[in-house]
């Protein structure tokens, strides 16, 4: 085979077409409020670990319904459930259990 | 306000190219790079008109204003007639004048860029010109553009070209005259001056990895060591 | 001084002004230029945020005037004179003499083939939401078959300078919500998705009504404007869009896609604003006296405005208007001798 | 797809394009790749068509792969541009023709800007007079060599020996048209047919009796994307981007591909040879490709030119399945021969 010295790059794009919406069924069955996030970024401002670590819950949400369900959790690991989020989120969602629930959901497969 | 900004309001692409923009991402979704490097025009876009120099100089040295392939596709979409296309350009002109373009791997390669394509408009008059296209360099040019190469004039002359010949016609010889015309013109408007900063700027570089001139641009041509998707 | 007042434009704005006219005791002529009332509204099925009936809504601004003089099919060809003593001349060549005008010409709608990226009038399952709407009122349209996966394009001919529209046309925000809603009652097993820039749930209900699409109808958000749409080998529409929250470019195959036109000048201003010596401002809709403390009056003496001819506006903000109109119009007559 | 919407576009977006006397400007990339093209095109122009079409040898290179790769600056690019606007003067001109994308677009921007800030064409005026003591005016019309075989292309179908039609179907070939970004996504209303849905290729193929294939990458570049191609570590993106464009197109089952761009062609060609090489796969009816091809060699065919005489022998990606569907005959022997 001829070395080229390059090959095809890997594509960012989400497609929505290739979604496999299994566990995010689950989850939402589980915590039925999920669907309610406005995406307000709440929560990952008052994140106390944030400024050592990636996590990003608002973002972690938006990545599970974009079927990125790998980049997702790893911007919730070393969360320590401090559960300031869940005082600061608009929509009343209970952040604190909804992280705990989509590590078990994402986690356990 | 910023002084890399106002240096880039000196550029008139960056004018013509920089509205307010509104972060709706028509760019994004459809940019070439947008899917296959960690690019977002958009947020270039609203970076630079947030009119900080640190934010500016950032850009200025990162490897994400080198990725747009300037197809200018971004352009015909903006909704606030922006072309994040252009306000690259800018950027890149800014990055290479006051040298930051050393900073990133991507911006390393305007150093190869300049004297493979400068280098065959100065000396032939073409961007291009088959005796310096050369397979191995290019090998996606396949079985086909081996067999031209290794066949280059017979190839030229079948095909109606004018190779290297007096006269009008396909890659005829440029007259030394014209080509003369083509130096003075780089030598007044500035291109020479860039050429020249680029290679000084780039052969300290070179030194700085212990590397020959050769070697740096072998290298900056092939090698990718840091991840750009 | 003549108590008789020409209201040019029978839509909302229109028919509640010459209902308040009649009330205060004024002679009102309604000038409509196409061939029957109700303006917009009348393409309209259900009206957010409480889901009202649009036609019985229409019906209510009718019953009051019913034995008002409307001219349909109609246009003003000219008027003479100036404060508060016009005579206009129609294109049915009645001449009316009037004290005062008021001017209900409302809006147009985005065409929205001027978005060519976007495919109206070339794809085939691309709509606008007056074609949904009307689907919702006659069930029928044979772009609309069992579909599995729909989008609303939010902003569509609004805020975008590239069609020169620069002004939010503030109700598709709110419509587009409500109208996912009723398509997930039609078809429950679809998904849907909203593209849009900034949702404006700026009214009361309109924020009940997001969170409702969110939690009850399941509708998805896409922060990210509509960049271009195509067509695959089924005919089924693919569209790009990115999705800003997370800096990637998207795509999504639909089986149909719903543009929110929205409201624009109305195509006949500049003829209006000649003819009644009023200006336009630079998005083409009507200048008013003072934006804030005038703003249901021309600038010329006798000249007022109703309704969504001097921008967009929500229909209750119109019916509102036009009663202040005729306060307004009201009050400078009484003060003429 | 509803054909008449698109006609309505079509109908808004005409260009004037001149009858005659054209001042003639060459493509690097496509004396490079298609040498063929152009010496067909100006065959059919001068000598089947009669039409005045002038080259002088003194003229360059626009610059443009230069300046799209940001290695000289606008101010350089322009001059350069204006010393080929005095050379068209010179000879007595008034209607330039670019026979390159990037250089139309080039030519496009560069009246425009000027139009915006005529200081700066002050400024390229007094360079261009220090530089070279020459003195130009602004062409009366630009146009692309693709805005004239659009114009021609009825009298070109008039001549036609071979026509745009599957032989052994009786049906329209399905074409694939490129357009080079730079044509009118820009500046619009500089190309026949707008930006949206372009005509200028789509017109020819009507005409030739082809039929033209929608796909949802259809406005997507080719990927050449100046340093993203000529830097070597970074074409993964010109190769992502094209592969792309075949993932999206393959499913219409397209005959051939039509291009305006001399850079494009080339792309579409030889990066189905290497994404058969690295990944296995291949396009096309029997995986034998899906071939490319300059308007230039497709306007030839149509009018009967010896497919070896346009150079097809130059493609990687084999056009013979397209010349057997056309009924084209051919020496087989002949092909490389030099």
């Amino acid at each position: 085979m001829v070395d080229f010295g390059y090959s095809l790059s890997p594509s960012s794009r989400i497609n929505l077409d290739n979604f496999d919406q299994g566990r995010l069924t689950i989850l939402s069955k589980i915590e039925p409020d999920l669907i309610k996030c406005i995406a307000c970024g709440s929560c990952a401002a008052s994140c106390s670990a944030a400024n050592f670590t990636k996590i990003n819950l608002r973002k972690v949400i938006l990545l599970l319904h974009r079927g990125l369900d790998n980049e997702a959790v790893s911007l919730i690991e070393g969360c320590m459930l401090c559960g300031k989020c869940t005082l600061v989120c608009p929509r009343g969602i209970n952040t604190r259990n909804l992280i705990r629930s989509i590590l078990k959901t994402y986690k356990e497969v | 306000m910023g002084k890399l900004f106002d240096k880039l309001m000196e550029d008139y692409r960056f004018r013509e190219g920089s509205n307010a923009c509104i972060n709706c991402g028509t760019c994004t979704a459809i940019c070439p790079a947008a899917e296959f490097y960690k690019y977002d025009p958009r947020i270039i876009t609203y970076t630079v008109q947030s009119k900080d120099d640190a934010e500016i100089e950032a850009l200025l040295k990162s490897e994400t204003i080198w990725y747009c392939g300037e197809c200018m596709s971004c352009v015909s979409r903006c909704p606030r007639k922006n072309a994040p296309g252009l306000i690259i350009m800018a950027l890149r002109s800014l990055s290479i004048d006051l040298g930051y373009f050393i900073e990133s791997e991507k911006g390393r390669q305007q150093y190869a860029l300049s004297k493979a394509v400068c280098g065959n408009i100065l000396k032939y008059g073409y961007c291009v010109y088959p005796r310096t296209f050369k397979h191995k360099a290019h090998p996606e040019s396949g079985t086909v553009g081996k067999w031209i190469e290794d066949n280059l004039e017979a190839v030229h002359k079948r095909l109606g070209s004018n190779l290297d010949g007096d006269g009008p016609g396909i890659l005829r010889k440029i007259p030394q005259k014209d080509l003369d015309e083509l130096k003075t013109i780089f030598d007044i408007t500035g291109a020479t001056a860039r050429l020249d900063n680029v290679e000084k700027i780039s052969l300290k570089k070179a030194q700085e990895m212990g590397l020959s001139q050769e070697e740096y641009l072998e290298h900056i041509f092939t090698k990718t060591e840091i991840d750009h998707h | 001084m003549s108590k008789d007042v020409l209201v040019i434009g029978g839509g909302p704005a229109g028919l509640e002004a010459a209902n308040q006219l009649k009330i205060l005791g004024y002679k009102a002529y309604i000038v409509e230029k196409s061939e029957k009332l109700g303006g917009h509204l009348a393409k309209w099925d259900r009206l957010f945020p409480e889901s009202i009936s649009a036609s019985e809504t229409l019906d209510k601004l009718l019953k009051p005037i019913n034995d008002i003089s409307v001219f349909l099919n109609s246009e003003i060809v000219s008027v003479n004179g100036t404060d508060g003593s016009f005579s206009v001349l129609l294109s049915n060549n009645i001449t009316l003499s009037v004290s005062s005008i008021i001017v209900a010409t409302g809006f147009s709608l985005f065409h929205a083939e001027k978005k060519e990226e976007y495919g109206y009038g070339i794809y085939d399952r691309v709509i606008t939401s007056v074609d949904l709407e009307n689907y919702f009122k006659k069930h029928s349209d044979n772009r609309i078959i069992n579909p599995k996966k729909i989008g609303f394009v939010h902003c569509v001919g609004s805020r975008d300078e590239k069609v020169c529209n620069r002004q939010c046309s503030k109700v598709c925000c709110v419509t587009a919500i409500k109208q996912a809603c009723e398509v997930k009652e039609i078809f429950p097993q679809s998904e849907v998705y909203c593209f849009y820039m900034d949702l404006r749930m700026y009214g009361r209900y309109y924020e009940d009504l997001y969170l409702e699409a969110q939690s009850k109808y399941g509708i998805r958000f896409i922060r990210g404007r509509v960049s271009e749409v195509s067509e695959d080998e089924n005919g089924k529409l693919v569209v790009k869009a990115e999705d800003t929250l997370s800096s990637k470019p998207l795509k999504v195959t639909l089986d149909l896609l719903v543009l929110m036109v929205g409201m624009v000048k109305n195509d006949d201003n500049e003829s209006i604003s000649n003819l009644l010596n009023i200006r336009v401002g630079e998005d083409g809709f009507f200048k008013t006296a003072n934006p804030i403390l005038r703003s249901t009056e021309g600038d010329s003496q006798g000249i007022f405005f109703a309704g969504a001819s001097t921008g967009p506006k929500t229909l209750p903000e119109t019916i509102n208007e036009a009663k202040a109109t005729v306060l307004s119009m009201h009050n400078y007559l009484s003060k003429q001798v | 797809m509803i054909v008449n919407g698109k006609q309505k576009i079509w109908s808004e977006y005409q260009k004037e394009i001149p009858d005659d006397h054209y001042f003639y400007v060459r493509s690097c990339i496509r004396q490079n790749f298609f040498p063929a093209s152009e010496k067909t095109f100006l065959d059919i122009v001068r000598n089947k068509l009669n039409l005045d079409f002038f080259e002088t040898e003194h003229h360059t290179t626009c610059g443009g792969i230069a300046y799209h790769s940001d290695t000289i600056p606008q101010e350089t690019l322009m001059t350069i541009v204006a010393r080929q606007f005095a050379l068209m003067t010179e000879s007595g001109y008034k209607n330039y023709v670019a026979s390159c994308i990037t250089s139309f677009g080039i030519y496009t921007e560069t009246l425009e800007t000027w139009q915006h800030f005529p200081e700066f064409e002050e400024k390229i005026r007094e360079n261009l007079w220090k530089a070279t003591k020459r003195e130009f005016n602004k062409p009366e019309y630009l146009a692309h060599a693709s805005d004239v075989i659009y114009k021609l292309r009825d009298k070109i179908a008039a001549r036609a020996k071979h026509r745009l039609i599957n032989k052994f179907t009786g049906e329209p070939l399905r074409v694939v048209e490129h357009i080079g970004c730079h044509y009118s996504k820009m500046f619009p209303s500089k190309g026949v047919g707008g930006a949206e849905y372009p005509y200028v290729l789509t017109g020819m193929i009507e005409a030739w009796g082809g039929e033209i294939i929608d796909y949802p990458e259809r406005r997507h570049c080719c990927g050449f994307g100046f340093r993203q191609y000529l830097v070597q570590a970074n074409r993964g993106y010109s190769l992502s981007n094209t592969h792309k464009k075949f993932e999206s197109m393959q499913p219409f089952k397209p005959d051939m591909i039509i291009t305006n761009c001399p850079g494009c062609p080339y792309f579409l060609d030889r990066w189905q040879y290497v994404i058969a090489e690295m990944e296995g796969k291949t396009y096309g009816e029997n995986s034998q490709g899906i071939p490319v091809f300059t308007y230039e060699e497709v306007a030839g065919l149509v009018l009967g030119y010896d497919p070896w005489d346009l150079g097809l022998q130059v493609h990687q990606t084999d056009v013979e399945p397209l010349l057997d569907k056309m009924g084209i005959e051919y020496n087989k022997a002949d092909k490389y021969k030099i």
